[in-house]
């Protein structure tokens, strides 16, 4: 089963990468955050260097605040942020 | 509906969103309001606030019904502003309503504590010479998040 | 001034008392407001609040600058209604400004904590079935009032 | 240095005696309060009464709450009443 994931940035890492969402493919079941980071950094120099550059990045799942450990599948939204500052 | 819940560019009304929780119940004897503000010094001239859409309206859901239960309110209501807020704008509302003092306030610490660092929401800082910077998290505000334990995990 | 203290029988509004809080200082962060309210159940129609003019707002002005001081606080409200009140009907005000939300807050609880002890105030009850009774002071609020320690002598 | 000072009875002490204030006589100086009502007691049954049967009665001496040791002046404002319920 072969799909996308749509990836969300927001606040310093959307400034910094210059963009807010992109799409990525996802090819394979079983991979976790962590893993689809580790290609996308491969093959693409500025997400690297900013996510380098950031430190305590959070990540959520379909709008679920989670871990690099949670499992993607095909459909999923991604999103990326630095830690929040409400209220 | 007893939970109210706002995420908007819009300033809210104070004035009616208590009259709007003391009208829930003949059993209320006590509503705790917290209302923060965008706090002026250092040449500070505005707060632009980012939010994640959907996701902010969950988590503040979550957040006031957990807030319901754990201290039986009879009422609760958050509201947060989205976009450019200047010094002295107010920019969040978070009010209880309960049959009791202590309850009411409490929970007001309690919701205020918890969307400060559980709500997807970030603040950038614009300056009157023109410098611009996304606001840290403050360690102490996690601290306060901490105190009233884990986020329960949520089920989706 | 910083510090509003009022005793009243006409309803006071919440909206322009948190406004006149909010524009008292730029470096303002967080208000918290502490609303009461006579809660209904039991056949309870009214409360009657009786007081001991002059006792009351000298008292109320004290407290309200022992908040000020003890938590750095900007801007202080304390208004009281008396005479006779329905159910539902607010009887209490407490609303304070800071610079960081922790200091609002918890002055929020220390004022209506040592005001419901504290302040030459006594409520009568009044009830559908033709009842009427004094309101027992609780141990419980008695308690409140004291984990904040000692009123200190005022100087006369 | 003789005068008199003025009593006032609050909430259920008011209603209980049917009367909200009273003036007295302070012949002597040194007196507290304790004296002074044990005096007052002696001389109006109905008082004593009121008071045997209310616990905690409190007492403000020119508006400022004491204890039933408090010296009272002549010209004094006293007050009595039962435990504050505000708020």
């Amino acid at each position: 089963m072969t799909g996308h994931v749509n990836i969300l940035y927001f606040a310093a890492l959307r400034e910094q990468l210059g963009r807010e969402s992109q799409q990525v493919p996802l090819s394979a079941n079983g991979q976790s955050v962590a893993d689809l980071l580790r290609v996308l950094r491969q093959h693409d120099a500025m997400l690297d260097e900013v996510f380098a550059a950031t430190p305590r990045i959070r990540v959520a799942v379909n709008q679920k605040l989670g871990g690099f450990d949670t499992c993607v599948q095909p459909g999923d939204e991604l999103a990326f942020f630095p830690p929040m500052t409400g209220g | 509906m007893s939970v109210r819940v706002l995420v908007q560019q819009a300033a809210f009304d104070t004035g009616a969103e208590t009259a709007r929780l003391s009208s829930l119940s003949d059993h209320i004897g006590g509503m705790g309001l917290f209302i923060g503000q965008v706090r002026g010094g250092d040449g500070l001239l505005s707060l632009t606030l980012e939010h994640y859409p959907g996701m902010t309206e969950t988590i503040l859901n979550q957040l006031a019904q957990e807030g319901m239960q754990r201290f039986s309110l009879l009422g609760c209501t958050v509201i947060h502003r989205v976009g450019r807020l200047k010094v002295g704008e107010p920019i969040v509302l978070v009010g209880t309503a309960a049959a009791h003092r202590g309850a009411a306030l409490s929970a007001t610490s309690f919701l205020i504590d918890r969307l400060k660092t559980g709500a997807p929401f970030w603040k950038k800082e614009e300056f009157a010479n023109g410098h611009a910077a996304w606001v840290d998290a403050r360690e102490e505000d996690e601290h306060a998040a901490a105190t009233w334990g884990q986020m329960p995990p949520s089920s989706s």
